[in-house]
Parts: structure tokens; sequence; C-alpha cells
């Protein structure tokens, strides 16, 4: 499990998050809901030590991740699948997803091509594309490669920071299916960092809200899903509006 | 560890200007000491600019080194007339606005007359400075015939060019092509040329420039092949003038190239190394002292040769002989009882008749500069070695 | 016809010497976003610690070997102390810090090897060949043939090889390269030895040509660079393309207009590309998606 | 000085006199002319780095070519005061114009440039300069130089004289300081530093982001070209590798080492690395008994260290302490600001 | 009401991908329009080329009849249009105060030559700048931090900063992207005050947003876009009753 203990984390003098508990138990999907700038990326890029927290520590099973720089991190286990994607443009879809088991590539050349069958197996979109640039993909090919090369590292969590962002509903949907998947196949824990609120809850299992570099409620995903606040706040302009 | 760092070197900082404005302080004051009491003090002191670093080291640097050996002469030989001798070297690191500062930080030690510096251009450059204060300045470069007050230690372009018109008039060549190094040295040489190959009747079919650190002359050579000269003159320095010298042979030339005195070293030597008939220099009779028949000047070649060796484990060319006779006419008028720059000039000016220096002989109060061309002969190379014809 | 060829024989020539310098400039600059002044200097640190081994009486390849070992050491020492500390500040100290790092190794083999041009004989004696009228010096086809092999080489390391694919990584996302486990400061410093070794490669291919001295990085390092940005900075073929030209630019300006100008047309070309095509003349459009 | 300025950028005038005093004074204690020398070249360059410094601490652009403006004004005078006798007080001026120009045109295009392109193409005119002064040798004298460039002399009075040519330097250098610091105290200054932070953001604020850059770039260049031909009278000898991109790297360093976010780094760097060539030399020769070579080897490792630890340069050291002496009045202006938060100060 | 801005038919290709499609509305004097649509929609595209830091593949924008595709951006700000940008981009090495000043350059006449020679002009701008300054801070009430390096300040007061930098020079038109984005309840409360504030004074708007409660609150009309292309264009109210806006904006239900 991963246990998340009063973490803060700073931005140059500015604090963006202030002591953040949480923590994702195995074989869970944990959503964490908020608005533009709440701080969601923020905890997500803490968690995978792209930022350094000011305070608090993070435990991945028995080990303290807080503190390693992202590289590190990836070894221990944890494994961002970042923002906007990210992939390596210029690299083959091959190349992308190998080198998404870089800290192992060397010790483990065969473990590396079973995990490549695996993730093509569970992406066949990439199987006919292994030769083609990645920015070459469509939006949602990238998507499932980003993610596809998160899960080559086996991390014992995976962070995903806006799966959703401009694909079409059909995809989005296609995608949270993948992770069930993931969840269930795999083992892996996952926590979704997700604009689209309503897709997100269908698929986890705990969600929390962050305001404000804050947790603000934190609940199993019915709770949260029938909580008022929540639905005047994300769950759409219906209820804004009446 | 980065605050630390941070702190240390702002700490050295602040502690290198404070040691800076006492060391200035030092120097000021010692300085005026030094030149208030000129007269009745015990150094004499004489300074020295070369460029010991920077492009033009090839020729600076023995000069620099030089100095080290003359003044260990200097100590071992005690004091002249109870004075001791100081010479205060500064490296303009082949750059004319650090020459400048070394002048005016030679002046400010009071010293009674100058050698320097390496390059024509930057003497130039100090000349106004230290002439202005009526100190001598003996120059190791060939200036501008047109310069006043400076004494020039190395025979003016003038007399080089005499010497090539003189071997090429021996093997009976009447066009030739001229390459020299866009450099202070390199541009100097062709106006004397032109001048005496004019009154010779001898044609430059060619003239080509190249970049004094370039890599490559062939489109040059290619360029003067054209024009079907019978001989090459290249004026530059090392390793430029080396490189030429190998692209001259590798385009396949049959004709006999002949470079300037900057040449007639051992650097040159090995850069042409193998593959060298058919290329002279002017050089000073010191590269080939071995070979010179019996005679006063062998012997004070030998000697120079010989303490530079002994000190430095390699070779002196001319230009660090140059320096030397700079300082050995300063020397020999400090012993001759003159100790203001006033005085070293009458003496320079009227005293000196026929000096033989190690470069060739000397007449300091004739209107020709620089030491006339005894010292001096084409060379050639045999054997990887130097070739002197009489 | 004949002075046609030699012009074309020359300009490769110089051109692949700028080509070697041009390959090390564009291995940090696509790593580390670096362009590295001081890469000349490796050049020369390469070319003179050659010829001390060889003076010292060691055979040519041990030499050669031992040669590039050692620049390639001490870009990574280069690298690990000075360019380390200060990789995520402006472009302008960065040039600075490499400015710096070239007058200190300069000053180095100032020190230690002096001011004279020293000479390396070179691995194939041979007599200058002659073809169609132009001489051809039998080491520029030597450092001709090198250049092609190394970049085929690094064409195999960058493209083919699974380091070269994370270098790539690094070089177009390096915040993503990290999240993958790659150490951005590792690939970092593996550029820089990379680097170094190429820069010692050409300085020992280009002195039986130039003879080197303390001094002789600094004007072919700014040819090389200039091959680079003409050619395009993110590819190693463009570079050497770039470079080529740049050869091959100043003979036939020094050949047909002056060499007195050859350099000033160079940049002059320079310049016009840079404001008319900044990412260089070879490159391509990428293959990106917005 | 208004009220309203000196709530917006703070006092001027104390470190202002504080340098003429330090100006004024010198001669007093110095008399060495060796240090006149230097200091008369320090007044040179501080022209030239406070010019740079307008254009890479406030800007925010890079050039790497400086040494070629400073020699056009350097061989402007040059050349029209020995071969045409023209008066040096006229080619001074003609040289300031005539690099302005050249430098508004040659800005147009380059400007448009950024980063390490921006640095290549200046280094770039900075070689096409040097090669042209060479080829022009009918001119410029090519490479043996040119000699015989007539001193200056004001009202009567020679400047071959070093006390008055300091004098004459520092004050021409005091006025490009007032310049500069007017410049920066302006409305200007701030446009100039919204460009560094966000040129995106400048524009839109309707700011012709190019005209001020371009406008900046030929400013620098005039003073450049200023201090060059106060160079040339003063050495009264110009040759071509004075202007070659070492010196443009120079500049570079001196305004670096100061701190290229005051005008007044530019003369703080000027003077430590001036002194310091000066220093590692007679530190080395007379204590440790090196020479030349180990010259530049201490150079290089002093400039990567204050690089790699002072990236803002010394004057940022130096104004720290200064900053914590003002914390403490801070209550004062505290009171003062309730004052002039309203309008009409 | 008289129309200010006039968008007809903006398209935008981006290699083989159209990012935003055929796109045209209007926005009249005094008017605020909200733009909305999921992420990656093409909001900041269309923004991007109504204040020309894109150039359209198609189609044109009009302000006050001028045509301002091709414009040059500083332009803009002289015909009376102000933007903020959704990766806030303020001056960070200046003050408050100095950011703030920046944005009255349109209403100074202070250049080079007159600044270097201290010309009285200068003080008279620096004068004119200060109040319109002043104006702006007060209405955001940064008083107390006028004098604070802006990149100091907390994301929530640098937004309002940058707004206040807008707004300085009283432009007819001001573009927000995402202006209340990571601002708490009582920030994002202010923002909306200032918004109307500055309405009442006849200025014009054109924002995206994100916060659904806000835009509704806000704004006169809404366009929705998809994909690159408008699928609804309407008063808040038409807005929410739209099902093709439900489906596109909040996704459909997962099966």
């Amino acid at each position: 499990m991963l246990k998340v203990d009063g973490v803060s984390t700073h931005i140059g003098k500015i604090k963006i998050l202030h002591e953040i508990y949480f923590q994702v138990e195995k074989g869970q999907i944990v959503s964490i809901i908020g608005a533009n700038g709440a701080g969601k990326s923020t905890l997500l890029n803490t968690l995978a030590g792209l930022y350094r927290p000011t305070s608090g520590t993070i435990t991945l099973e028995n080990d303290v991740i807080s503190g390693y720089p992202a590289n590190k991190v990836v070894e221990k286990g944890l494994s961002l699948v970042p923002e906007g994607r990210q992939i390596f443009s210029n690299l083959t879809v091959k190349e992308n997803l190998l080198l998404g088991m870089f800290s192992k590539y060397y010790k483990e050349k065969k473990l590396a091509e079973e995990n490549l069958t695996k993730i093509l197996d569970m992406f066949p979109s990439l199987k006919k594309h292994l030769k083609n640039l990645g920015g070459n993909l469509s939006g949602g090919e990238q998507q499932m490669l980003a993610i596809g090369r998160g899960l080559m590292s086996n991390p014992k969590i995976i962070l995903l920071d806006e799966p959703s962002m401009g694909l079409a509903p059909k995809i989005v949907y296609e995608i949270l299916d993948t992770l069930m998947i993931i969840k269930e196949d795999l083992g892996t824990m996952v926590i979704l960092v997700e604009q689209n609120v309503k897709a997100a809850l269908k698929v986890c299992d705990q969600a929390y809200v962050i305001d404000q570099g804050r947790i603000i409620i934190n609940g199993t995903r019915d709770e949260i899903s029938s909580n008022p606040q929540v639905i005047s706040a994300y769950l759409g302009i219906k209820s804004a509006g009446a | 560890m980065k605050k630390l760092c941070k702190s240390i070197c702002s700490f050295s900082l602040m502690l290198i200007l404070v040691i800076a404005l006492s060391a200035c302080n030092m120097e000021t004051s010692g300085g005026n000491d030094k030149k208030d009491g000129d007269g009745g003090k015990e150094v004499i002191k004489i300074g020295a600019i070369f460029a010991e670093t920077g492009p033009a080291s090839t020729l600076g640097k023995t000069q620099a080194n030089y100095v080290k050996l003359i003044q260990k002469q200097l100590d071992e030989a005690g004091t002249i007339n109870g004075k001791k001798i100081e010479i205060i070297m500064q490296d303009y690191e082949t750059d004319d606005t650090k020459a400048v500062i070394a002048a005016d930080k030679l002046i400010s030690e009071g010293v009674v007359a100058v050698v320097g510096a390496t390059q024509a251009s930057t003497s130039m450059a100090i000349l106004p400075k230290i002439s202005g204060e009526g100190i001598p300045l003996m120059t190791v470069a060939p200036v501008n015939p047109e310069a006043k007050d400076i004494y020039q230690m190395a025979p003016s372009n003038l007399t080089n060019a005499s010497l090539i018109i003189k071997f090429l008039k021996e093997n009976n060549i009447s066009k030739v092509a001229w390459i020299n190094a866009r450099d202070g040295f390199g541009v100097e040489g062709l106006p004397s040329f032109e001048k005496v190959a004019k009154e010779n009747d001898i044609k430059i079919v060619a003239h080509e420039e190249f970049d004094a650190t370039a890599t490559d002359m062939t489109v040059q050579l290619t360029n003067i092949r054209k024009k079907n000269p019978e001989a090459v003159i290249v004026w530059s320095r090392t390793p430029g003038a080396g490189i030429v010298a190998r692209n001259f042979k590798a385009l396949g030339f049959d004709i006999p190239m002949i470079q300037s005195s900057a040449s007639a070293n051992k650097g040159f030597l090995d850069q042409v190394k193998d593959n060298n008939e058919n290329i002279y220099v002017i050089g000073s009779k010191l590269s080939v002292v071995d070979q010179l028949p019996n005679g006063e000047q062998k012997d004070r070649l030998k000697k120079f040769r010989e303490d530079y060796r002994t000190m430095f484990n390699s070779d002196p060319d001319n230009f660090t002989a140059h320096a030397a006779d700079g300082f050995h006419l300063l020397i020999e008028a400090i012993k001759a009882g003159n100790t203001t720059s006033e005085d070293i000039h009458n003496y320079l000016k009227t005293e000196v008749n026929k000096y033989s220096g190690l470069t060739g002989s000397f007449e300091l109060q004739s209107d020709y500069v620089g030491p006339y061309e005894d010292g001096f002969s084409v060379l050639g190379i045999e054997n990887n070695e130097w070739k002197y014809y009489e | 016809m004949e002075l046609l060829m030699q012009y074309i024989v020359t300009g490769l020539t110089v051109g692949s010497i700028y080509a070697l310098l041009a390959i090390g400039f564009v291995t940090v600059y696509n790593i580390t976003g670096i362009l590295n002044f001081a890469q000349g200097e490796f050049a020369m640190i390469g070319a003179l610690t050659c010829i001390t081994f060889v003076n010292a009486g060691l055979p040519m390849y041990a030499s050669i070997i031992f040669a590039i070992l050692i620049s390639a050491t001490i870009g990574l020492i280069v690298e690990r102390t000075a360019i380390l500390h200060a990789r995520n500040t402006s472009v302008i100290i960065l040039i600075i810090i490499t400015i710096g790092v070239s007058t200190f190794l300069k000053g180095m083999g100032l020190i230690i090897w002096g001011t004279n041009p020293k000479q390396l004989t070179p691995l194939i004696k041979m007599e200058p060949i002659h073809f169609m009228g132009a001489v051809i010096n039998p080491q520029s086809i030597f450092i001709f043939i090198v250049l092609l092999i190394l970049l085929a080489v690094l064409y195999v390391f960058f493209e083919k090889t699974y380091i070269g694919s994370a270098l790539r990584a690094c070089e177009k996302n390096p915040r993503a390269a990290k999240l993958m486990g790659i150490n951005p400061s590792t690939m970092s410093a593996l550029a820089f030895t990379l680097a170094a070794a190429l820069g010692a490669i050409a300085g020992i291919l280009i002195t039986p040509i130039t003879d080197a001295t303390y001094e002789m990085g600094f004007l072919i390092g700014v040819k090389g660079f200039v091959g680079m940005v003409i050619g395009g900075m993110h590819s190693i073929p463009g570079a050497v393309a770039g470079a080529l030209l740049v050869g091959l630019l100043e003979t036939f300006s020094g050949g047909f207009i002056s060499t007195f100008y050859s350099d000033a047309i160079t940049f002059l070309v320079l310049i016009l590309v840079l404001f008319f095509k900044p990412n260089g003349i070879f490159a391509r459009a990428s293959g990106e998606r917005v | 000085m208004s009220k309203l300025e000196k709530v917006l950028y703070g006092n001027r005038l104390k470190p202002f006199l504080f340098l003429v005093g330090l100006i004024l004074m010198l001669p007093f204690v110095v008399k060495s002319s060796y240090i006149f020398t230097i200091l008369i070249l320090i007044g040179i360059y501080s022209i030239v780095t406070l010019g740079l410094c307008l254009l890479i601490g406030y800007a925010g652009q890079i050039s790497l070519g400086h040494a070629a403006f400073f020699g056009i004004g350097a061989y402007t005078s040059g050349v029209l005061t020995t071969s045409f006798q023209l008066s040096p007080w006229l080619a001074l001026v003609i040289g300031m114009v005539t690099t302005f120009f050249i430098a508004y045109l040659i800005g147009i295009p380059i400007l448009k440039l950024k980063g390490h392109f921006l640095a290549l193409a200046t280094l770039g005119i900075n070689i096409i300069f040097y090669i042209l002064i060479l080829g022009l040798n009918q001119l410029t004298g090519g490479a043996a130089g040119l000699i015989g460039i007539p001193s200056l002399s004001l009202f009567g009075l020679p400047l071959t004289d070093k006390l008055f040519f300091y004098f004459f330097v520092w004050t021409a250098a005091l006025l490009v300081l007032l310049l500069s610091l007017n410049i920066v105290r302006s409305h200007v200054g701030r446009v100039l530093r919204s460009i560094h932070d966000s040129e995106i953001a400048t524009e839109t604020l309707g700011v012709k982001v190019e005209n001020y850059k371009v406008a900046i770039f030929a400013l620098s260049a005039a003073f450049a070209s200023l201090a060059g031909s106060m160079y040339a009278h003063y050495i009264t000898f110009v040759a071509p590798p004075t202007f070659y991109i070492t010196k443009s790297i120079l500049f570079l360093i001196m305004v670096m080492v100061g701190g290229a976010g005051s005008v007044w780094g530019a003369i703080l760097g000027t003077t430590v690395i001036m002194f310091l060539n000066e220093i590692i030399r007679f530190v080395g020769h007379t204590y440790f008994g090196i020479s030349g070579e180990v010259e530049i080897v201490v150079y290089g490792l002093i400039i990567i260290l204050i690089m790699m630890f002072l990236p803002k340069g010394l004057m940022h050291v130096i104004s720290k302490p200064i900053q914590k002496l003002k914390q403490k009045k801070k209550v004062k202006i505290k009171s003062h600001k309730d004052m002039i938060s309203q309008k009409g100060v | 009401m008289s129309k200010l801005l006039e968008v007809r038919g903006l398209t935008k290709q981006f290699g083989g991908v159209t990012a935003v499609s055929e796109i045209s509305f209007d926005v009249g004097a005094g008017e605020i329009v909200a733009v909305i649509g999921p992420n990656g929609a093409g909001k900041t595209t269309l923004f991007n080329m109504i204040s020309c830091f894109l150039s359209p593949t198609n189609g044109e924008a009009y302000f006050k009849g001028n045509k301002l595709t091709g414009q040059k951006i500083p332009q803009l700000a002289h015909l009376g249009i102000a933007r903020t940008f959704q990766n806030l981009q303020i001056f960070h090495n200046l003050t408050v105060l100095e950011n703030v000043m920046m944005g009255a350059h349109v209403k100074l006449k202070t250049n080079v030559v007159n600044a270097a020679f201290r010309l009285p002009r200068i003080l008279k701008d620096e004068r004119i700048a200060y109040d319109l300054a002043l104006d702006a801070i007060h209405l955001v009430g940064l008083e107390e931090l006028m004098f604070e390096q802006a990149g100091q300040l907390s994301y929530g007061l640098q937004k309002q900063l940058e707004f206040a930098r807008a707004i300085v020079y009283k432009p007819d038109f001001i573009m927000l992207d995402e202006p209340m984005a990571g601002l708490n309840d009582y920030e994002t409360n202010r923002m909306a005050g200032y918004i109307k504030k500055l309405k009442s004074e006849g200025i014009s708007f054109l924002f995206v947003e994100h916060k659904m409660a806000t835009v509704m609150e806000l704004a006169d009309r809404i366009i929705v876009l998809d994909f690159g292309k408008k699928i609804a264009e309407g008063t808040p109210d038409e807005i929410q009753q739209n099902a093709k806006v439900i489906a596109a904006y909040l996704g459909e239900e997962v099966v």
C-alpha cells in the first residue's frame, strides 16, 4: 500500500500542498478530484519525486520513497503517467515502451521482452504501430502508449494525470476500462486524477476531493457520488443551475 | 554545501580585492621611491615586455626564458659599478592593450630602459608611452622604418629583403609569388620586399594571404600556381609557416620556397621533416653555429647557445638572440657608467659603433635600422638540420 | 577543371575537419541543450596527449586509445564539476562557463605542452595522390573515411541501441525521461564524455595535416559550430553536411572571390541562414503532432 | 529627484555621489602611472559594459560582438584623424552616429534570434568586422595597425597628461552611467525588464518589443563606439587583434561577474576583472614565481567559480548587506507607504 | 447592442489535425461572453487566434470593424484589447506596482531617447502610469503588496495582479483565459465582482473558464466548443438544457 503522511510541498516560496494525508490499499483505484489549480498535479508530481516535499513522508510498502529524485522513485515501484501524455515523439512505439523499464533493462532483458508482449496484448492497437514514431499516433493511441510505458516497469502503483484530456468520450471509456484491467489482472494500485469527475467516479474505489492544496472530503465512491457539495461543485451544471 | 562554496567564493574575492589595493599601494610607493633616488640607488631596473603566451608566444617564449637566463648570469656576476641590475619581465599575452598596461607598469617601476615587444605592431603600440618618458626602447621585431626613437634589434625587413634578392639573383629567378599570414608579423614583410624587388627587376606575380590560425593553405597555393612563379616567398610564423610548406610539397611544386626568419627554429624543422628539399629560410647564423667558419662570431654564438641549453634544455632561436642583443647593449651602456635613461640614450646614439651582436653588427648612430646582414644568411635544410651556404 | 577539382578536394578536407568537431557539438547540444565552447579544447588535448605517448615510445594505436580515454575522462570531470552545478541556469551563464572551461583547458595545455607546434606522423604513409589534376593528401582520405565510419557508428548508437534511445528521449523530453527512471544528469555526463572522446579523435586525425598547438581548438571549434548551425543543430548527419558545406564555401569563395574574405563570406552565409532558416538548411519537418 | 521616483526606485544620489567622490579622491592616493592606465582603461571599458549591461541584464539579449562596435569607434576615430585630419571630437561623434545606425540595421534581423543563435550571430558579426579591418588595409593599416592617432585636447589643454585623461574618461563614463540610470529608472527600464521576464506579455500590453530591443542594441553599440574612440586616442595606436572575439568575451565576463541585473554591477565587474588580471600577474610572479601560462588557468578557474556560485554577480553579494540594513528602516517606510498609496504624492 | 468583436469562420490546422474549425460568433459592447468546453477542445487556440498569437488557417476576426487577423500583437492593445494568460505571464522580477504600471504603456509617450535625457515628458508619464496603476491596484486590493516582487506572491494574488495589469489602461474589451483557475471561493467571488464592476462601466469580456457556477453567474452568453467545433451557443439557461452540451461536457454515462 501507499501511505502519504502529512505531505506539504512548496513551489518557490509558495506552499501548494498543505499536510496531505491519504492512503491507497492494495488492489484499489483511488481518484483525486479537484478544480484546476487545486494542487492535484502537484500532488502527483510530489509522489513521483519531481518535487521534493517540504515535510511529511511517503511510504510504498514499507519503503520510504519521499526525498528521492524521480528516477529513483520509479525503481522503487511508482510510475507516473504525466499530464499531456509526454510520450517521446521522436522515438518509435517500441522504443517508447522499452524505455519504460529503463532501470531494469540491462539486468533483465528477458523480462523486458515478456513485459512488451504483455503490454501489447493489453493494447492491441499499439501492436500495428510498433515501428511508427510515437509522435505520429492519434491522441488516444498516444495515451495508451503512455500508460503502457508506465506499466513496463512492473510498478506497484501507477499514477495517471488526466488521461482523458483532449480525447473523445468513447476513447475515454476505453481507457477507463483499461484501468479496471490493470487493477484486476496486474493487481497494480492506481491513482487517477481526472477532470471528468463523473467518469472517474465510475471506476474508483475511493475518492479524495482536493481544494486549495488540502483534502477537504474523502470517502468511498458511493459516499462521494452522493455528497451534495461534490455534486454542486463538480458533477455538472444541472445542479449548479438548479 | 552550496552556501559554503558561495561564502568561500565571495570571501576570497573580497580578500583578493583587499590584497589588490594594498599591492597597488605598495607598488605605487615603491615605484616612487626608486624613481626619486635613481642615481644613488643600488638597483638599476631594466624592463622587458615579451609575448610569453598567446599566439605570438612561438616567438616570445624563448625571449621570456632568456630573461631568466640573463638575470641569473647578472646575479652570478655580482654588481656592475656597485649596482645590481634587475630585469622586470612582463608577459603581454599577445594583447596590445596589456602591453600598454605593462609599459606603464614598467615606467612606474622606474626602469631605465625597455626591451620589447615581441611583435612589431605591439612595439608601435607601446612606443609613444615609453619614448614619451624618454626611456630607450629596444624592439626585437622589425618595425616600420619610419618609426623614430626606437632601437631595432632585429634586422629590418629591408635587410631581409635584400638577402632574399641576393639569393634569387644567384639562382636566376625573376618571377616570384608572395604569401603571408594575415597578422602583424605576416603583413610587415611585403612593402619592403616590393621596394627592393622593384629596384632589382624582380616581379611579384602573385600575392595571397591566409588566416594566421588557418589549417589549410591549398587554395592560396593553387591560386599561386596559376601564375607560374619561379619561387614562392612565405612570411608567417609557425605553425602556419609549416603548414604552407607541407601543402606546397603536397601540391608538387618544384620551385624553391623561401621563408622568413620566423621559421628559422626547431619547430619549423619538425614540421617539414623528411620532405624539405627546396625549402629555404632566412636564418640567423645562430641556427648553424657548428657549420660556421671558426672565429669570434662562432664562439660568441656557441656560448650563447650552450648557456641557453644548459638552463632550458632546448635551443634558442634568432628571436632569443634579438632579445639578448638588446639586453647586452643595455648592459654595455650601464657598464660604461650610464645609469639614467638619458645617458643610455646618449651612449647608444654616440658610442655604439660596430658593436658585434649575436645577430649581426650594430651601428646605432647611422640611419640604418637594425643589425647588418652579416648575422644572417639564407639557410637550406639537409638531413633535417639547417644547412649553411657560404 | 583542374582548379575546380582541387577546390572540391581541399574544401572536403577542411570541411571534414570541421565536421569532426561539429559531431561533438551536436552530441552535447542535443542531449543537454548546452553549446560547449570548450569542444575544440578536447581536440587539442586528444592530439597533444597522443603525441606525448607516441614520443614516449608507445605504439601508435595504443597512444590513440589512451589519448581518447584521457580526453573522455577530462570531459567527464568537466561535466561533473563545472556543468552539473549550473545545468538549470540561463543560457548566457552556461556560455560563459564553457568559455571559462575552454580558457582553463587551454592554459593547462600551454603549461604542459608549451607553445611550439607538435607533429604526429600519419597512420598511413603515402605519397600525395593525383586525381583528375587535383592533389589529394592521403590523410584527408583517411579523415573522410573515419568521418563516414563515425557517422555510421553514431547512427547505430543513437538510433539502434537502447541507451541511444534513452539519450534521444532525454533530449526530447527530459522530464518524462526522468519519470522513466532515466537520470538526465547521468545522460549529460555520458554526452560530455562521448563528445570529449569524439573531440579527441578529431584532434588526433587532423594533427598530421595541421600540427597540434595548445590553441588549435578555438578556430576549428568555431567553424565546426558554424557548420553545425548551418546544417541543423538536431541531427548529426545534418551537422556533418553543414560542416562540409562550410569547408567548400571557404575554398570556393577563396578560389573565386578572394582568400582575404573567405571567412567573412562564411559568417555572412551563417547569418543569412540564421535569419532565413534558423533550424538549419538540412532540417526536415519533424513528425510531431500538436 | 521627485518623491515618486524615490518611491519607485529608491535613492540613486548616494551611490552616484560615492562614485564621484571616489573618482575625485583616487588621484590623491594613487601616483603610479601604471595604476592610472588601469583606471583609465576601467573607465573606457565601463562605458562599453554599461551599454552591454542594459542589453544583457535588462533586455535579456546576449551579444558576443561588442568588440566590433568598440572597434568601429576606434577605427573611425583613427582613420578620420590620421588620413583625413579631422578634429578628434568630430570623429568621435561621427563614430558614434555611424555605429548607432550600423547596429540598428544589423539589429533588426539579428535580434529576432534568441539565446545561442543570437550569441552565434553576434559572434559572426565580430569576425566579419575583424576580417574587414584586416582586409581594408589601405584605410585601416591592416594587420600592422594604425599608428600616429593624435591625443585628444580639450580647450587647449592636451589630454596627453594622464590626470586630465583620467578625469575626461571618467566624466564620460559618469555621463553614460547617468544616461543608463535615466533609462533604467524610467518606463523604458520597466519595459526592458518586462521583456526579459516575458516577451509575450510585454507585447500584449502594446509594447513593440522589437523596436525596444533594437534601440537598446544600437544604443549600447554607440556607447561601445564612444569607448573605442577614447581607447584609440589614449593608446594612439590601434591594431585588429584588440577587437577580436576575445575582447567581446572579456566584456561579457565583466558584465556577468559584476552582475548584469544592475548598471552598478557593470562598473564593479569591469573594475574587478581588470584588477584581477593584474593581481594574478602580480601575486603569481612575486610570490609563486609562476609565469603567463598559469595566469590563464587561474583566470579560467575564477570565471567558472563565479558563474557557478555567484550567477547573479558580485553586485548581488554587495547589495545584500545593504538591503539588510534597509530592512531595519522598513518600519519607517511602511508609514511612508500609507501616504503614497493615495494619489498625488 | 452594437457589435464589438466579430469572429468569422476561424479555422486552425496543425499539421493534418484541425484544432479549431469554422467558428463564428459576436461579442457586443458591454457583453460578457464565456467559452467553455472540455480540455483540449480548442478554446485556447481560438483565443490565441483572436488575439493574433496564432494566424488562422482560415477565417478572420474584426474588432470595431477593423480586421484583427494579421495584425501585430502590440497593435491590439492600441485598439483597446487586453488579455490574460492561462499559465500566468506576470513579470516575476518586477514589483507589483511596476507590473501594473507596465499596463499603462499605451498611454505613455516615453521612448529610449527622451528617457535617456530625462525630458520633462518622462516625469509626466511616470505620474500618469502611477496614477492609473494605483486605480487598478485599489480595484483588486493589492495596496499592501505594492512593493513586493511579483514572483513572491501566491498564485491567487498573481492572478489578481495579472488581471489588474490588463485593465490599467481601460481597454474596451478584455480576454481572460481561465481567470478563476486556482482561486479559492473567496477569491473567485472577488474576481467575479471585479468583472461585474467593469462590465457596469461598459467594458466587454470574452473568457474561458471551467468553473461552471461562475460561468453561469457571469456570462450573458456562452459558447460551447467540443473537438474544435462550436456545438452550442446561447444564454446560460439554454446551455444548461442543451443535450449536446451535457453529452460532450459531462461525458456520457459509463455503461
